[in-house]
């Protein structure tokens, strides 16, 4: 059976690697077939497993991992600080934990890690606001994720690194869910009929958010995050003024490089950022695949 | 406890009124221990409203309930059991999901050092229910007795616990003659120990037979109190229905030659046992035997609601597979059950809807307008002399009686060939009782083939060309009605010998 | 615990005009519209009104087919995963390029079909609905993720007629909502079928024996709400113009479930009323609709419609037990 | 819609050993284990065995608070809010330094205290339980974020001897699991309280007149569910080390009422066993083992988990029926 390779994780050609998701999202899925598909080119095996963004569950799963004896865990956690037991259990059972998007406060743990800093995204959106706002005094609205961190940072971001003349006036919670999104933003523009910006924080929602603003009559522009084809589309046409390309293969792809390179002792930096980056009409070619097929 | 004589309850004054239709006006009622206090009136005169007032199960509007000499207040269920009042209300109250023996000692059960005794439990049951000369299994669940079986669970239970006062709505209603027996020796053993029984009942012989006192109520009014010797039944059913009623049994000629209803070696495998009935059209059979005997089960079987083992079954020289309701009910096979509140009306439903429910589906309707539906069911409601407080109430809301009416029509109305009828006038006044007998005779006049399965010996006279007894599921033997009397019908029915 | 039916209440009921029955539900809505068009001047506007409405039209839709249902005494706990397999085959319908009718009614057969076996599993294995339909639900929201592989998958603007478009000012997904909260109204107060839900979800024995064809009107019960189902995934589809992850599943099972339970639909059967739910529908659209345009904060919306919705089911209680 | 309870079914079961009533439950159990032991040989390894009794270990105390509660009618949909709630404050009690045992006191307090909420609402406004607790869920969901201001909060290792410790080789948590389901089973079956709570649920009315105190019963058991929704909570922070958005909650909620239905208690009340229960929770804790195990692909899981509910449920019930 295949559990005989787990084993020996000793040899390096049989290396297996637990990734514990965090969510079914279009993020995780992206993130997902590239965690497998950089695994298979390095030829080590991947064992996966969803948490469904409970907490619980990824720390069952953490479990269900330890006892099949990977070689290295990696994990989208639903819960940073949660993780800290995790780690204590995967080290005492000689597992190292390698973590994406983010990261716990104390690292030493950790076998590495690759971070997207999401308030640094927030805040490159909030430039392209600033830049295409100039001084006139402007009202911009934020279409958050679901309250929690993630959400959080990118929101704070995007806020803090506005300038004085963009005022936010509406900051509602979408959910990371299309429906929701587009519902809060039919609200929002009735509420706030001059609003000129909106910071959406994917771009499942931002699609959600353009067909209400549409239908509204209103021409917002949206700023967002992803990178996906879909959103890089909307950008050529028009539809999004500007995304950040925060690419769910980039961080697959690195993490599982760096969890084998680590594993072997071999060079590769322990906190590795990824790559974010403005996206706008005129850098579209700049934009580094988001999903692989 | 108290003094002989005096009252132990005084209840004066007593008025209920429910969204402005008057159930009871001034009511009084005085209880004396040792003493029978049979309540009379037709249905929906306001009986169980009274008894439930006593019990603590609703709330007068207005009057004063004095309890052992001192004024009551206001009476919670809780607050009645203490007083000493015990209660068999009219509809059944078992909790159907336990046993017996769990039913019986419930809000009492047995505990040492705070845990439930459970053999102490099955141990009371049994001599509760052996006080009472009732065979019934403890450990069976209440909910697969039959209305009488939990009947008489519901008494043991009420008279286990005691109290100085025993309320009985209708009892007897749906008991053999054996049954109804044991009650009546419970009631006057109860009487001589002291405790005061409230006794209703619709069978004036019975009444007049076990009361020393008895209280007539009327539109929700006390037409008549006084003491059971001091009247007779020409006189108490005047004073209940305001007329005399007469009911008698009509000689019914009608051609009796053709088969309607046949019924062919059934066996159930539990009750009944190779049971052969044949039903002519225009007849009217009853099956009787002791009280839980086949009789009681053939409803199931019949209306296709359950599939025996073996057996077969012919409606007008037709045969009809067992347990598809569908077919059974394009033979013209009516099975009107005695258990209303569980198998025959939708409580939620409008009396309108109830009497018109399975007419309506019978002529494949499919539009429901209320108005067309209230003209369709009028004439039934006429016929049946459903009463009802406001036009048209959830059937739910009638009283016991009426809801039996509304059952009967609603089967009836429908143009039967053959028909089942199990206690048809269960806990119907005595008027109703003759209209209902009125029209039982009609069916047969009709040539509908009428299998009664009656434990009323009286109606059983009344109404029946021929009588089968069954015994162990089995039929024993076969009379005509005019080559037996009331009495041997009776001791067949309490499962003894005939000559 | 067990509610009795208790006499009073329903003997008034009859009496009183139709619709006062949810004179609680309605009291608090209306004091949520007053209050709101006092602190906002955008929620009375024509726009914001109609944007409300349209918000609600999916909901709407899946509250009439389980309004209908739980009368009956059933339950369907996976119409939001009904849904969401929808709108997932109905996107990758269109991906792959079929037509717009050929996509509507395959994703709506398919909606019944899933309805249908629901139907068959409560009626022939007599497993509790809420039990059975709990497992689909689950089962049903894994398919979704697997016909759409995770991805959004977008539908551009086929369907924007519907999901955008107007007639008279009013939007066509509302017109859709109300065309079927009307019909099953009509079913549930004009139809032997509809009266026979009611019996069936009074006293299921009774009305079987009573010649009522409960097994066939239990499957056409689920195929209903399965197709309501279907039809919602489409109106859905055609609002957000793609499915992605997370598209209906529980969270807009839940909506409606609530809505229909606000609207004093009794979850043991036998009692329900359209326009209970329709005032439920409209109470959870309108106290969302607040919420975001009086700005509050997001941890105190939810407790915000956690809130409303004890009170309306309090005082629609009390307000009728008072009489 | 309803089932009668057909008489020789009943009658039969009695003569049965007890349990065999969920004969159905127990052989799909079985079966899974006897197909995941051969499929891989972690599966039966003690480590994993005693991984997936501490990861049940949680939801076995809620859903054992419900099944008492069930029985006697009533419903708690607010447990996994509840938990959250807990959660959240015990959390930010840790942070603010307090100490174990206050923390611990305080949190189980409060939850009784939103127990008896619910028992309140329920019992004196007589709106239905599962309207009353889905509306008290929503409202504790966001309560929960809010105390904890939608960030982890961690309590670092404070309560690791009752996330991680063991004793004799039980993992703690399985101990205190194991604790309240005896506890919960001994009450149901050798107390009059929990007599009385099947007697409330078979029929409130009579068990009202027979002298129990109704109302009192019906709020010491919304309190009781509400005191384990507590423990549960704390429990759950013991082996999360932090509570973040998402703890407990909706999902925690939907898998103890999964279990407890599964495990035969029925949403009517009258009817519901401890053991029934706890298969229930074993059977949902064994599959998602299972799944990973096998490394069946996360769509697949959900599809997976559904359909073994479903065949647990159907299989429970026809198992029954032969008898
Ligand atoms: N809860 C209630 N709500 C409305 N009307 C009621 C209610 N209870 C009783 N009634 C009405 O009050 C009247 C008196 O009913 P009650 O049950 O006391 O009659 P009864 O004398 O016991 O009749 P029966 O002999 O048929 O049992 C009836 O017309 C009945 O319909
Ligand atoms: N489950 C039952 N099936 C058949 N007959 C019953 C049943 N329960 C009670 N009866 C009998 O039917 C008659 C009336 O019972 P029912 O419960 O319909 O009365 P009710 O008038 O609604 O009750 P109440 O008078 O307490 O309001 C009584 O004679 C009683 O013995
Ligand atoms: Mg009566
Ligand atoms: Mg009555």
């Amino acid at each position: 059976s295949d559990d005989s390779a787990a084993g020996s994780s000793t040899e390096k050609k049989s290396v297996t690697l637990g990734f514990v998701n965090g969510a079914t999202t279009e993020f995780h899925t992206c993130l997902q077939k590239a965690i497998e598909s950089e695994a298979s080119t390095e030829g080590a095996k991947v064992i996966t497993a969803n948490s469904k963004q409970d907490p619980a569950a990824e720390l069952s799963n953490i479990e269900d991992m330890i006892s099949r004896n990977v070689s290295a865990l990696i994990v989208q956690t639903v819960n940073v600080d949660a993780l800290k037991n995790d780690i204590a259990k995967a080290k005492s059972a000689n597992i190292p934990i390698f973590m994406t998007s983010v990261i716990t406060s104390d690292t030493t743990d950790i076998l590495g890690a690759v971070v997207v800093d999401l308030k640094a995204l927030g805040a490159l959106d909030a430039g392209w606001i600033a830049k295409d706002a100039g001084s006139a005094e402007v009202e911009a609205g934020v279409i958050a994720g679901a309250p929690g961190a993630a959400s959080d940072l990118m929101s704070a971001g995007f806020t803090g690194a506005l300038p004085a003349n963009v005022k936010v006036v509406a900051n509602q919670p979408g959910m990371f869910n299309r429906a929701k999104a587009q519902d809060v933003a039919e609200n929002m523009i009735q509420a706030h009929p001059d609003l000129k910006y909106a910071f959406v924080a994917n771009e499942d929602m931002a699609f959600g958010a353009y067909q209400a603003f549409q239908a509204a009559g209103k021409d917002v522009k949206i700023v967002t995050a992803n990178g996906t084809d879909a959103g890089l589309a909307a950008v050529k046409d028009g539809k999004f003024s500007a995304t950040v390309a925060n690419s769910a293969t980039d961080i697959g792809q690195l993490a599982v490089k760096n969890t084998l390179t680590l594993l072997n002792e071999g060079q590769a930096d322990k906190i590795a950022n990824i790559k974010i980056s403005l996206i706008t009409k005129d850098n579209l070619s700049e934009a580094p695949k988001y999903c692989l097929a | 406890m108290t003094a002989p004589g005096t009252e132990v309850v005084r209840a004066r004054g007593i008025s209920k009124s429910f969204g402005g239709a008057v159930a009871l006006r001034d009511v009084s009622l005085d209880l004396i221990p040792g003493e029978v206090h049979a309540l009379m009136g037709m249905n929906g005169a306001g009986k169980s409203t009274l008894v439930r007032i006593l019990s603590g199960a609703q709330n007068a509007d207005d009057g004063v309930l004095e309890i052992g000499g001192t004024a009551a207040g206001p009476m919670t269920a809780r607050k009645a059991r203490k007083l000493g009042i015990a209660t068999v209300p009219q509809r059944r109250e078992l909790v159907m999901t336990l046993t017996v023996a769990e039913n019986i000692m419930l809000g009492d059960l047995p505990t040492r050092t705070s845990l439930v005794r459970w053999n102490l439990i099955g141990k009371l049951a049994r001599q509760a229910l052996r006080d009472l000369g009732i065979d019934v299994d403890v450990n069976a669940l209440a909910g697969d007795l039959t209305v009488a079986e939990q009947t008489m669970v519901e008494v043991a239970r009420e008279v286990r616990r005691g109290g100085r006062v025993l309320i009985l709505d209708e009892p007897t209603a749906c008991l053999g003659a054996e049954a109804a027996a044991q009650i009546h020796a419970l009631v006057r053993r109860l009487c001589e120990s002291g405790v005061a029984v409230v006794f209703i009942s619709h069978h004036i012989s019975e009444v007049l037979a076990l009361a020393d006192r008895i209280t007539v109520l009327r539109d929700g009014r006390v037409v008549w109190s006084g003491l059971a010797k001091e009247t007779d039944e020409t006189d108490l059913v005047r004073s209940m229905v305001g007329r005399d009623v007469v009911s008698t049994r009509p000689s019914r000629k009608s051609d009796k030659s053709v088969t309607g209803l046949k019924i062919e070696s059934l066996a159930d495998g539990r009750f009944i046992e190779n049971l052969t009935v044949e039903v002519r059209k225009g007849e009217v059979v009853a099956v009787l035997g002791p009280a839980g005997d086949a009789q009681s089960r053939l409803f199931d079987l019949l209306s296709g609601r359950r599939r025996p083992e073996r057996g077969h079954l012919e409606v007008a020289g037709k045969r009809i597979p067992f347990g598809k309701v569908a077919r059974s009910l394009d033979s013209g096979l009516r099975c009107v059950t005695g258990d209303r509140r569980r198998l025959g009306l939708i409580p939620e439903l409008t009396v309108d809807e109830n009497l018109m429910l399975a007419r309506d589906r019978l002529d494949r309707r499919r539009l429901h307008r209320r108005d067309r539906l209230a003209r369709r069911a009028a004439p039934l409601r006429d016929d049946y002399r459903v009463v009802t407080l406001s036009p048209n109430p959830p059937v739910g809301l009638l009283s016991g009686g009426n809801q039996q009416k509304v059952l009967l029509a609603k089967w009836l109305g429908t143009e039967p060939v053959a028909c089942l009828l199990e206690d048809p006038t269960n806990g119907v006044d005595i008027a109703a009782m003759a209209d209902i007998h009125t029209l039982v005779d009609a069916l047969a006049t009709n040539g509908v083939a009428v299998l009664l399965a009656s434990s009323d010996a009286d109606e059983v006279m009344r109404l029946a060309d021929r009588v089968v007894v069954v015994r162990d599921g089995r039929a024993i033997a076969e009379y005509d009605i005019d080559r037996i009397t009331r009495d041997e019908l009776v001791a067949v029915a309490l499962g003894g010998a005939i000559s | 615990m067990t509610t009795t039916l208790t006499a009073p209440v329903a003997t008034r009921r009859r009496v009183l005009p139709r619709g006062f029955a949810h004179g609680g539900l309605l009291l608090v809505l209306v004091a949520i519209v007053v209050f709101a068009g006092l602190r906002t001047d955008s929620f009375l506007s024509t726009n914001n009104l109609l944007n409300v409405l349209r918000q609600v039209s999916v909901v709407a839709v899946i509250a009439a087919g389980l309004t209908l249902l739980m009368t009956a005494g059933g339950m369907d706990f996976s119409m939001g995963g009904n849904v969401a397999v929808t709108t997932a085959v109905a996107a990758q319908m269109f991906a792959h390029g079929q037509s717009i009718w050929l996509t509507i009614v395959a994703a709506i057969l398919l909606a019944t079909v899933i309805g249908l076996v629901n139907g068959v599993v409560v009626t022939f294995t007599g497993v509790a609905p809420f039990v059975a339909t709990l497992a689909t639900a689950t089962l049903l929201d894994g398919v979704a993720l697997l016909v759409i592989n995770g991805l959004s998958v977008s539908i551009d603007d086929q369907l924007s007629p519907l999901g955008i478009g107007k007639t008279f000012g009013l939007p066509h997904l509302l017109i859709v909502a109300i065309v079927v909260l009307a019909v099953i109204a009509f079913v549930m107060r004009y139809t032997t079928f509809g009266r026979d839900a009611f019996a069936i979800g009074g006293n299921e024995d009774v009305a079987r024996l009573s010649g009522i064809n409960v097994s066939r009107d239990k499957l056409l019960l689920y195929g209903l709400a399965g197709a309501l189902s279907g039809l919602a995934g489409i109106m859905l589809l055609a609002r957000l113009g793609a499915s992605s992850p997370g598209t209906g599943g529980l969270q807009l099972q839940l909506t409606a479930v609530a809505a229909v339970v606000i609207g004093g639909t009794s979850l043991a059967g036998g009692k329900g009323t359209v326009l209970g739910t329709v005032l439920g529908v409209l109470l959870l659209g309108v106290v969302a609709n607040v919420l975001n345009l009086l700005q509050i904060n997001s941890y105190y919306q939810q407790i915000s419609v956690g809130a409303v919705l004890l009170i309306a089911a309090i005082a629609n209680l009390l307000q009728r037990r008072r009489h």
